[in-house]
């Protein structure tokens, strides 16, 4: 049996290690196609054969849940990450986040490396915290928004930008860069990755490999790469 | 084949205005540069599209802008050979030869050597037959776009001054060759070049041209025999076109021909007795005597008479003589005509060196 | 090498391949055409079609695979025609990578192989003509040889667009494994994960040495041809 | 028209229309010494050079924006030379996008020209030798000319390139609205939101619009050149 | 100016292997197609590198291989009209014929005429010239060609078949210009061409050459004149070329020369009295008598005596003969020999007709 996963590119080393461990286990085959939340939510609308949808937004799972094409009931908000600054460099010292930071000082003439804030998810909860935060205005014209979570790291990974807003998840593996500071979580609306059973999922495979996403061997696999588990 | 053409069209400062007539044979194209012969040529091969015109191969249309019908080039079966020899720069030399090949109908080679063969030695590019056309000099890039338009079995032959790039020695090769096609195969060509011994050779029919128009029509011997015509070619080129025929060939490599105004003796003429050559004799080579001379080197003294003088703007004068049926041109001095007292109808000798009439300028007898 | 590639990376170098050496077979007579077409004709709807072959550079390769998505996909206008009268199915299977590779690669051979058209001399066209060539005969005698180098580059610069294509082509197929996933697509997914750059890295090495190596042999090919045509 | 853009929007167009006019100039005197070198020149190296003109080609835009900042960045080699001694900063401005767009659409630019120049008899440029102007003089007299259409046609597909470009500038110089955010950009980021098609519909139309206004005045300017070569 | 040449190379099939001094004036390179002209003045012009030659115009090194010297061709200023004229399609005629003018040395037009309108009067192209290339006619293309070289301002000029698209007329306008540009200007010219009409009217020295040598070389006169080297020119272009001098310009529109042999009428040559000029006599244009011919248009009748008999293959002979100090070519049957008892030493009679040494076979006597 072959089971089609459509997985937001963030999910890549965790899923890919459940899913060896899955396969060897079953003999089933797991096929995963990475890519942005928004693109496969619109493959799947436009009837891609899937069987698996792992968004890194709600809002591209509430598409594709408009369009009929979850199976009821197993729609599930899977993990959860965090938002926090980064700094260039090993040895940059840690911030208190919150309304009294001096953000705009610390940046100076640098650029806050960020995804795009109005249409990237990681943006936008960077965005919705600092300006719960009141920090949004001092900063506003300093961001420098990029393509992906991805890209705003590596902004900050190269130096470009001294300072950037990144999910947790992203800043684990980079030895060039320092967490100083973790976004408190009431400064935004919760980080979610809903997953879903869809529609067109016929088999026991299909079933079995989206379970075995929250077993306690999947989660540990993405606790692994610093997303929370959820439920 | 007849060609009938018939042509109006104005470019910015040159327009064209013509209808003539070609019958079968050569008809040759005169005229200065810039006269309009390609632009005529081409509208015959179907490259050029006029404001107005007709053009029919015997019964064929090939272009009829008034009933709106123009037959594409490759359809009129037209070999052509450019002013600039357009050999095809991807292709060797061989394959240039035998483009027209995969296009003509189908059938065995028709004449005399229009093998490949044979054209290659004609045109003595044997040893070009591998190379690409960039290498070529410009001789050998003409004697292969020759080749390669005859090979292609047209029914009709264009030649824009085919011959213009090439030595005497390789013209004197190619222009007996253009002959046989002429008479053997009964192929009418279309020529162009600048070169009355050429024309004078070659053609059937002359058409002179002038700034887009056609200016005098006719049988090459009468055009090339009309002193009021003369001055357009050339002087130097003025002469009659008379036929004879081949009487003997002599023991010395002289030929004895009978004109009809007596004997005349010619360095060999490649002809079978009782054969009629055409001999084309330029008015400045014929001296006239009031007494028949005697202890000269010229072999050929023929009893004319004179019939008209016409008298140039500078110091000569072209005598027209009856010389019994044909007609003679001879270029003298106004003093000579005064000296040896010429006027119409006065009975004079001829004198007409043997080796005065060039080997280009004896002919075979076209259609 | 066996030890440096998974087999995932394996088949994404294989798919690569074969979806651009499809798109670009495929798109040649289609290239050739519309550059004749644009460099010789005359007709209505000309600047339309020059247009439209632009728009694939013009657009963000977003939209482009959108559109094919919409157009292509399952329940696209031409996409339910194919797949219910020729049963030929595009979307996410190589060969919706190859269209969508071909479409974004298809300006840039139109445009190198409209260019050695337009250099063709007509004068040996006609030449050709009155060697009783008809119009086919002479394109395929006279004119194609003659931009044989022309057509080369055409056709290497959409090989190697059609290599490094991506945004197109995984927003159309999306980017799965064995069936879809370039080599493009697998570098994006490995700069997607934190500590991906090395494998990516690897792979971007492997993508620049295909290309060169095809690079070179075109230009090797061209130059072979065109000393063939200077006669040295 | 004002109504259904936003500032935003206007800014963006604006500055698509600022960066990829200044990339396509600027890259223009490059672009055609190096497809004249790759026509005419024979040199050690020129594979190699060959390959890198094409490398952006081949490569996935990420990446190659990714080694544009590398090199190009504040940090970058380039970068740091660039800003201490000639106080030129790329990264974050607009420059940087333009640079980006410029180097994305260099091989499509060289190779129109390439074309063009392969294309030009070099029998002309003898004769012009004979006539006594030098190398230069003779590029500038004749080769130039002659060429002009190819000019065009590589300075158009670098245009609409520029136009289109998208992955390596926002890798490059990030999305600063008013600064860096180009159309393609704004374009990208209504496709990431749900619903957001229509918007992106309308900026789609006006980069179409930019686009083909390009091409038929570039068409336009071309034929008129090639005509006054064909004497009609 | 004194040109040395010296070039060896080799392609596939045809090797050259060559060296000449081209004096002063006029210098004729004559062969048959494909003999290496074109070559060897590409390798003057500096546009194709010989893999061993020496090329040098008066002090100047032009091109060295032994010492790796070779001057790019725009600083050899010499201007070069193509055997394929090479017009820049992008630019109007005029532009085309100014081209060189970007770039020649600067200064005020020199020498007679080299100013634009009287190159475009001659050569008759004014109306051309907002025209550009693509639409010429052929020889309308080669006259734009031949003014651009010439307004070039070269120190030397090298001009491969420059005429042979061009009418007779138009030829006759060209050939005095070129003459004068020769003479007055000093300017030497290397020049291809077929027609030995052109090559005798101009040349001062003539270089024949065959499959890429040198087979002779000499002053026009001596080559021309040699009965030797007749047939390779072709015989009927056989002749010897004399000097005369203007003695009276007489009021029947013909003027009286002294040859040293007795005196010349011929129609009106532009010289002044007392001025030199050299005519050059085809073979076949003269007549031998035993006794001084009476009652005869000719009008030339010099005494001179047979130096020697040359039989050729065919049925002709070429007699050599002492005019005074000159030498004349006669060209006669074998049967006349025989019958006229011609054999050297005797005196016989010359006969010239008076119109028979063309109007270009009249040259300025070259420096
Ligand atoms: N498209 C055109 N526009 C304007 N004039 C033209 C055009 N084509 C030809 N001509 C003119 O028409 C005239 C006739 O040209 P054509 O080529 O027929 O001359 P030709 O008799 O072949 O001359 P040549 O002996 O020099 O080859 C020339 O003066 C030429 O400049
Ligand atoms: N690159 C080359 N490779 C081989 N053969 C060559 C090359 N270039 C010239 N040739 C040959 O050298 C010979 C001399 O050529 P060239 O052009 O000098 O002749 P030409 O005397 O000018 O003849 P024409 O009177 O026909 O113009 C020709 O047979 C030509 O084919
Ligand atoms: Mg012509
Ligand atoms: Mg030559």
């Amino acid at each position: 049996e072959e089971v089609v996963v459509f997985a937001a590119a963030s999910m890549k080393t965790a899923l890919d290690a459940v899913a060896a461990d899955f396969q060897s286990a079953t003999g089933h085959t797991v096929t995963i196609s990475y890519a942005g939340s928004n693109a496969l939510a619109k493959q799947i609308i436009e009837g891609a054969p899937t069987d698996i949808f792992l968004s890194a937004a709600v809002n591209w799972m509430d598409e594709v849940e408009k369009a009929g094409l979850v199976t009821e009931g197993t729609r599930a908000d899977l993990f959860g990450n965090t938002l926090v600054l980064v700094a260039h460099g090993t040895d940059a010292a840690p911030v208190e986040i919150g309304p009294g930071l001096d953000l705009a000082g610390l940046l100076g003439d640098g650029k806050l490396a960020m995804a795009m804030v109005d249409a990237v998810p990681a943006g936008q909860y960077g965005k919705a915290a600092l300006e719960s935060l009141g920090l949004w205005p001092s900063v506003e014209a300093s961001v420098a928004q990029s393509e992906n979570v991805r890209a705003a790291l590596m902004l900050v990974s190269t130096g470009e930008a001294p300072y950037g807003i990144v999910y947790a998840t992203d800043a684990v593996a980079d030895d060039a860069v320092t967490v100083v500071g973790t976004f408190p979580d009431d400064s935004h609306k919760p980080i979610v990755y809903p997953g879903a059973l869809l529609t067109g999922a016929a088999d026991a495979a299909d079933r079995a490999f989206f379970e075995a996403l929250s077993s306690d061997a999947g989660d540990a696999k993405f606790a692994a790469q610093g997303f929370a588990i959820l439920n | 084949m007849t060609l009938r053409i018939a042509l109006k069209h104005r470019f910015e400062g040159f327009s064209l205005d013509l209808a003539f007539e070609a019958p079968a044979g050569v008809t040759a194209l005169f005229g200065r540069s810039g006269s309009g012969k390609t632009t005529v040529i081409n509208a015959v091969a179907g490259l050029f599209r006029p404001d107005e015109g007709r053009i029919a191969a015997d019964g064929v249309v090939l272009l009829d802008t008034g009933a709106g019908r123009c037959l594409p080039p490759h359809r009129r079966r037209i070999g052509y050979v450019f002013q600039d020899a357009r050999l095809f720069p991807h292709l060797t030399v061989r394959q240039n030869l035998l483009f027209g090949r995969w296009f003509a109908p189908a059938g065995p080679d028709v004449g005399p050597g229009v093998g490949l063969e044979r054209i290659v030695a004609l045109l003595g590019i044997a040893p070009l037959l591998d190379r690409r056309p960039a290498t070529l000099s410009g001789g050998e890039r003409q004697r292969v776009a020759i080749g390669r338009a005859i090979l292609s079995n047209p029914r009709l032959l264009l030649m824009d001054e085919p011959l213009a790039a090439l030595d005497e020695a390789r013209k004197g090769e190619i222009l007996p060759y253009l002959e046989r096609l002429r008479d053997e195969l009964g192929l009418p060509i279309l020529y162009v070049s600048h070169s009355v011994a050429e024309v004078a050779r070659l053609a059937t029919t002359v058409v002179l041209m002038e700034a887009g128009r056609v200016t005098a029509i006719g049988p090459a011997s009468t055009i090339l025999s009309d002193p009021a015509i003369a001055p357009v070619m050339g002087l130097r080129e003025a002469g009659a076109m008379i036929s004879a025929r081949v009487v003997a060939q002599e023991a010395d490599g002289l030929t004895r021909l009978d004109t009809g105004a007596g004997p005349v003796w010619l360095p060999r003429i490649e002809a079978a007795e009782g054969a009629t050559v055409r001999l084309r004799i330029l008015a400045q080579d014929v001296m006239l005597a009031t007494r028949r001379p005697e202890g000269i080197s010229a072999l050929n003294i023929l009893s004319v008479t004179v019939r008209d003088i016409h008298l140039g703007e500078g110091p000569g004068a072209l005598v027209r003589l009856s010389a019994g049926e044909a007609t003679i041109l001879a270029r003298v001095t106004r003093r000579s005509v005064d000296a040896l007292d010429l006027r119409a109808g006065r009975p004079v000798f001829a004198v007409l060196k043997a080796v005065s009439v060039a080997r280009e300028n004896v002919g075979r007898a076209g259609p | 090498m066996t030890d440096w590639l998974t087999p995932d990376e394996w088949r994404a170098v294989a798919l690569s391949l074969r979806v651009s050496f499809w798109a670009t077979l495929v798109s040649l007579p289609f290239g050739l055409l519309v550059a004749y077409a644009l460099a010789r004709w005359n007709f209505w709807g000309k600047p339309l079609l020059n247009g439209v072959v632009h728009l694939p550079l013009i657009l963000p390769p977003v939209v482009t695979g959108y559109l094919l998505l919409i157009i292509f996909g399952r329940r696209g206008a031409v996409g339910q025609v194919l797949d219910e009268w020729f049963g030929v199915v595009l979307a996410f299977r190589w060969t919706g990578a190859a269209l969508a590779a071909g479409i974004m690669a298809f300006p840039l051979m139109v445009r190198a192989m409209r260019l050695a058209i337009e250099a063709v001399d007509p004068r040996l066209e006609q030449a050709a003509g009155t060697l009783g060539a008809s119009r086919p005969w002479v394109f395929a005698t006279v004119t194609l040889p003659l931009i044989l180098p022309g057509v080369i580059a055409g056709a290497i610069l959409a090989f190697a667009k059609a290599m490094g294509e991506f945004g197109a082509t995984i927003t159309f197929v999306s980017n799965i494994p064995g069936q879809t996933q370039t080599l493009p697509s697998a570098i994006y997914a490995f700069l997607q994960v934190p500590g991906g750059e090395p494998q990516a890295a690897r792979l971007v090495a492997i993508a620049i040495a295909i290309a060169m190596a095809a690079l070179l042999l075109s230009e090797w090919v061209a130059r072979a041809v065109a000393r063939r045509i200077s006669g040295q």
